[in-house]
């Protein structure tokens, strides 16, 4: 057990590190406060924030979710109280509790994202910004940013522009598209410091008794285990293409093994969405779970893991 | 935001589970979960059990807690055997185990005062009423009763919950028992036959609307617990939200897990299911 | 239960009727001989074949799948005995079992898919033909067909002249790609007289202890109910674009509550492929429910319920 | 191909379930699919339940059948508690159902005259080869056991079946029961001893692979019965090939549901995993 004490689990971002490559997935966490009673937010590498967009939001009708095989379907549609009051009222929770923060924001268009970057400029406790491209772009007749490389492109040079180097920038991609990869280079030349996937698909479910679409938004978001191969797929793809770019890798993860899965592919932190609805105490476990199966496979430290199923055949 | 600090994540055993008409009362040891359990609130269990396909947790209200007794504290409920779900949960034997968490979200509020107390219960709503009554018999209220169901078999109504009443009433569509036709119908006359103060509900969304229009016009207050498809249950998620006028007047889609399941039903803007009220706070412009 | 018997279970593809719905999923059926020993052929609405090519193949090596949570990964890689050993030994097969058939043809360039149109033309007993476009194009640094606008109107066009008016063209798609209406129109415009929606996703499992993919070919397709809301989406999606175009629906189906949704989202046949590994005869008992379902809301006759959750907010 | 026409599916019922070593013995009531199944045959199995995530069968080689009994036709597995879907199986109480299609695959052949076979077995691949043992002593064969596992537990032999072969041999990787070792290093021995004619193998790919080699050294004729991942477990899916060579010499990715399990080693490539071997009829042109 000595040996697990010397286990090195930390992880880093850019210049940013965190003691361990678990945390939460925006928007399944609520405002961090709602999970503080089922664990300390500080044993966990970060909470990333449900994305905030400048204005308050009331999100879609509902009903707003309805289970599918291994998964389920979310029409949130981004509710939340817009920037200036998140900024006054979770941020502090979050760091009177000790919580590493990763801030994830959502716009209508690419000034939003301007404006929010310039709103987290200088705020103090953030340990990185999520920019989360899988919204509508109102000025192109509601196109998903992240479904279009120019649109992203032009978002992270305004959040890079508008940040400076001050915080790393993790570009949340949809796996909603042809060619993952040539988005990803498209928002790291853009100046993307890391990427987060993947973000849920675009799926319906269809009431067979009311026969019409279940969901108030017609269509929603599939996450839960369902995607996992999507995921692991789409890390994998994109971390062959840029071995340097550090990946939060999400979609599926319940377990430690499942993380494990991810962390192979390529991540170098792992988010946990769904899994929390399931399981309140899920990032505890998902974390005390991964450290032991990579102390059982002899790493000895978290690092050496990530993408190791990239490695040669002769290996 | 109203964090039910008192919510516990634990694995409980099923010490009793017997089929009573259309459902099944379940009893669970749960240990000291049953002290801090409150009439409103409710539990939320995993379902399907390893290798399980259904990923959400299922939420069911509290029918009624025991403190101590052969099991130590347990806590009861009422489940319809209705979906995979709930029909797995119902299918279980005597001392399987089930991750349960609990008790989460508000209670019914009990008037400081005796006042005249009518509890209108749809289907298995009846279930969090009966401890409800329990409470404001304690507190000196009378409490009279008002169920309804689409047949005899889905009132939920034991014995022992029958006395503890005032006056018990049943209403049910097919008329197989009780008055026939709907619980709203014979609410009038309640109201004015016991001089009622205060009106608690709990079922169908639909009921519920109807109850807080006729609460309205006898100007009489109305807490209801509500019922919205919920993925978590804690709060994290914001599937299961209902629009709601808060302290200020403003509406919000707020979480009825959290500042729900027990509202003021003056306080809910009811049938607007599929779309965003007019005035809500950040709704969408067009 | 006389009202059972006056229910009008047919369908059709272009001028093409069919008994009923059911068919099955290219390959997931076998040559059709192997599903024979459960029930008569004869009783779906159709046998699609497996994609057919014009040599012989090998296909990937093993292990060729991964079960995942709700559904499974497959790299067969389209092995199969070549378009002439085909037609010389499955079909006459298929045409003693008294089964319709509906020939699915893959290529590896355009002129391939021109070639297997030619050896189709003039074969007796064939009911239509299905367009697997999910394929890599070598001609194109192996872009999957499907994914690529141009080529898969190349495809269709060359199908469509070399078939002539002969027989319906159904164009299967893939769900890999940004905009699939927009591919849908592409193909439908190129001379499609249906389209089979969907086909496999990319999906990768990495095997925790090996710490490598899984599969043989790395990648596989993510098949079974996991899969479902994508394919509902899909569906309505391309129905809602082009509502006369008819649509053999698939992903996922398992009974007849999961085929019902795909009718009405917009699936004027649906096939069932991963459900018959689990179930040998979940086509018939999917067919059985299906009509139970449709008969106890009222339709009489099959044709009234595809896309019927389309229908206005006041209808 | 060769389609087992006798395959039928049907819900069968448990009839008994017991823990032996690291295995569980495990007897279905399976009507007249009893009549129908040869040694080598096997049989797929749902499992998890309705809501279950699996959605693959699973494939077990059938231990023994019994044509009647107290509950008519019996089929027997042993089966080995190991991911989610046999721990499923295994957890299974007496009178529970299960949904089998079976028999299935290619069966042993036995030789026309009787002739001195050799029956290898490793870890629960041993189950089919009591069957086998039998039918062969009823043939007038000579059969000797060899059966080899990684540890005592894992060597399934039950009493009744080392007293039908005219010898059992066991060897464990660790030396925990037999000869220390794998079952190889003691085949050259028992060869010669028993002037063995024909080997019949089952148990893991390395290990049948290395039996070839051993056969193919004495010249012997070698039947084994492989264990490729089967999604279908009845043709229809082509996920469980692996390369054989056909009575032309050609070589195919060959079905092991279907052209197998049971397979002449001597036409199997070994050793390919990974790989599509040059030659095969359509491999990859690069
Ligand atoms: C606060 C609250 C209290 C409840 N109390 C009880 C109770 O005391 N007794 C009881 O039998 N049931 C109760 N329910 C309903 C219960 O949670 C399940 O929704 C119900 O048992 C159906 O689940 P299923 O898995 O059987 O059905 P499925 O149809 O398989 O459920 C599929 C999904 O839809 C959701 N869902 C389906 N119907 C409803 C519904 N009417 N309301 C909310 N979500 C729904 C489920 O939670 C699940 O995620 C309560 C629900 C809520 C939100
Ligand atoms: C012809 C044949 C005969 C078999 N006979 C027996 C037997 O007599 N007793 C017994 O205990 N098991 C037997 N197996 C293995 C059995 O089918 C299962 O693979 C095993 O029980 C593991 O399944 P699981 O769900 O517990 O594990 P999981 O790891 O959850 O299985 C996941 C998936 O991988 C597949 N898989 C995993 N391991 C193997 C493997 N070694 N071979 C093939 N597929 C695998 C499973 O079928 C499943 O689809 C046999 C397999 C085959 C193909
Ligand atoms: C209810 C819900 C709300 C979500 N909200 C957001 C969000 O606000 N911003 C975002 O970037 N992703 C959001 N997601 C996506 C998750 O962060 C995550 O990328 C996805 O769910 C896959 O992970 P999982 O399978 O672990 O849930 C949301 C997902 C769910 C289920
Ligand atoms: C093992 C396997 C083999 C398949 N082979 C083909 C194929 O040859 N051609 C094709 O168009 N689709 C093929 N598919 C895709 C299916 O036809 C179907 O589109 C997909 O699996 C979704 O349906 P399902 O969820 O019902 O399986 C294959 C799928 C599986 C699982
Ligand atoms: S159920 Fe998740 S926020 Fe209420
Ligand atoms: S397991 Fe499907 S073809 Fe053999």
């Amino acid at each position: 057990m000595s040996h697990m004490s010397n286990f090195d689990f930390a992880t880093s971002f850019n210049n940013t590190s965190f003691p361990n490559p678990i945390f939460t997935a925006s928007g399944c966490a609520g405002s961090g406060k709602e999970l503080s009673q089922f664990f300390p937010l500080n044993e966990i590498g970060a909470i990333v924030t449900k994305s905030i967009m400048v204005k308050a939001r009331s999100g879609r009708p509902t009903p707003r979710m309805a289970e599918t095989p291994s998964g389920m379907l979310n029409s949130i549609g981004l509710q939340g109280p817009g920037i200036d009051q998140f900024l006054a009222e979770d941020i502090p929770f979050l760091i009177k509790a000790g919580s590493r923060i990763i801030v994830s924001i959502a716009g209508e268009s690419v000034d939003d994202y301007g404006s929010l970057a310039r709103r987290l400029r200088g705020v103090p406790g953030l340990s990185a910004v999520e920019v989360n491209i899988s919204c509508p772009n109102v000025e192109s007749r509601g196109q998903v940013f992240a479904c279009d490389p120019i649109a992203s492109r032009a978002v992270v040079e305004v959040v890079r522009r508008t940040l400076g180097g001050e915080l790393p920038i993790i570009v949340k991609l949809s796996p909603d598209v042809t060619d993952i990869v040539a988005i990803a280079g498209e928002v790291i030349s853009a100046g993307a410091d890391g990427l987060a996937l993947i973000n849920t698909l675009l799926g319906m479910v269809i009431d067979i008794d009311l026969m019409r679409p279940k969901l108030g938004g017609k269509t929603g978001g599939l996450s839960g285990p369902a995607i996992r191969p999507i995921a692991v797929r789409a890390i994998y793809q994109v971390h062959q293409a840029f071995p340097k770019v550090p990946i939060l890798g999400m979609g599926g993860v319940t377990n430690g093994r499942d993380a494990l899965e991810l962390v192979l592919a390529g991540a170098s932190g792992v988010s946990i969405g769904t899994a929390t609805f399931g399981n309140p105490s899920a990032l505890m476990s998902v974390k005390e779970e991964l450290k032991s199966l990579l102390i059982a496979r002899g790493f000895s430290s978290f690092k050496d893991a990530v993408g190791h199923a990239h490695r040669s055949e002769n290996e | 935001m109203n964090i039910n600090r008192r919510a516990q994540q634990r694995s409980v055993e099923i010490v009793s589970n017997k089929k009573i008409g259309a459902y099944h009362h379940m009893v669970f040891a749960v240990g000291d979960m049953a002290l801090h359990a409150l009439p409103g609130n409710f539990v939320a269990i995993s379902v399907g059990g390893p290798g399980s396909s259904m990923v959400l947790r299922r939420a069911f209200a509290i029918y009624r807690t025991h403190d101590r007794g052969n099991y130590g504290g347990t806590l009861e409920l009422v489940v319809a055997p209705h979906g995979q779900g709930s029909r797995w949960l119902t299918a279980l034997p005597m001392h399987a185990t089930v991750d349960m968490v609990g008790p989460l979200g508000t209670n019914f509020g009990i008037p400081t005062e005796p006042v005249n107390a009518l509890l209108v219960g749809g289907g298995y709503g009846s279930a969090p009423l009966f401890g409800l009554a329990e409470l404001l018999k304690e507190n000196g209220c009378r409490v009279d009763m008002v169920l309804g169901a689409s047949s005899a078999g889905k009132i939920y109504a034991p014995l022992e919950g029958k006395r503890a009443v005032n006056s018990m009433t049943v209403t049910t569509d097919d008329g197989s028992a009780g008055t026939k036709g709907q619980v709203i119908s014979v609410l009038p006359g309640l109201i004015e036959r016991y001089n009622i103060e205060i009106i608690y509900s709990c079922g169908p969304m639909p009921m519920l609307a109807a109850v807080q229009e006729v609460a309205q016009k006898f100007g009489i207050i109305h807490q209801c617990a509500v019922e919205e498809a919920m993925a978590c249950g804690i709060g994290v998620c914001m599937t299961c939200v209902i629009p709601l006028r808060d302290a200020n007047g403003e509406i919000r889609m707020s979480r009825s897990c959290i500042d729900g399941p027990v509202m003021d039903g003056a306080n809910v803007i009811w049938n607007s299911k599929g779309e965003i009220p007019k005035g809500t706070v950040g709704e969408p412009h067009v």
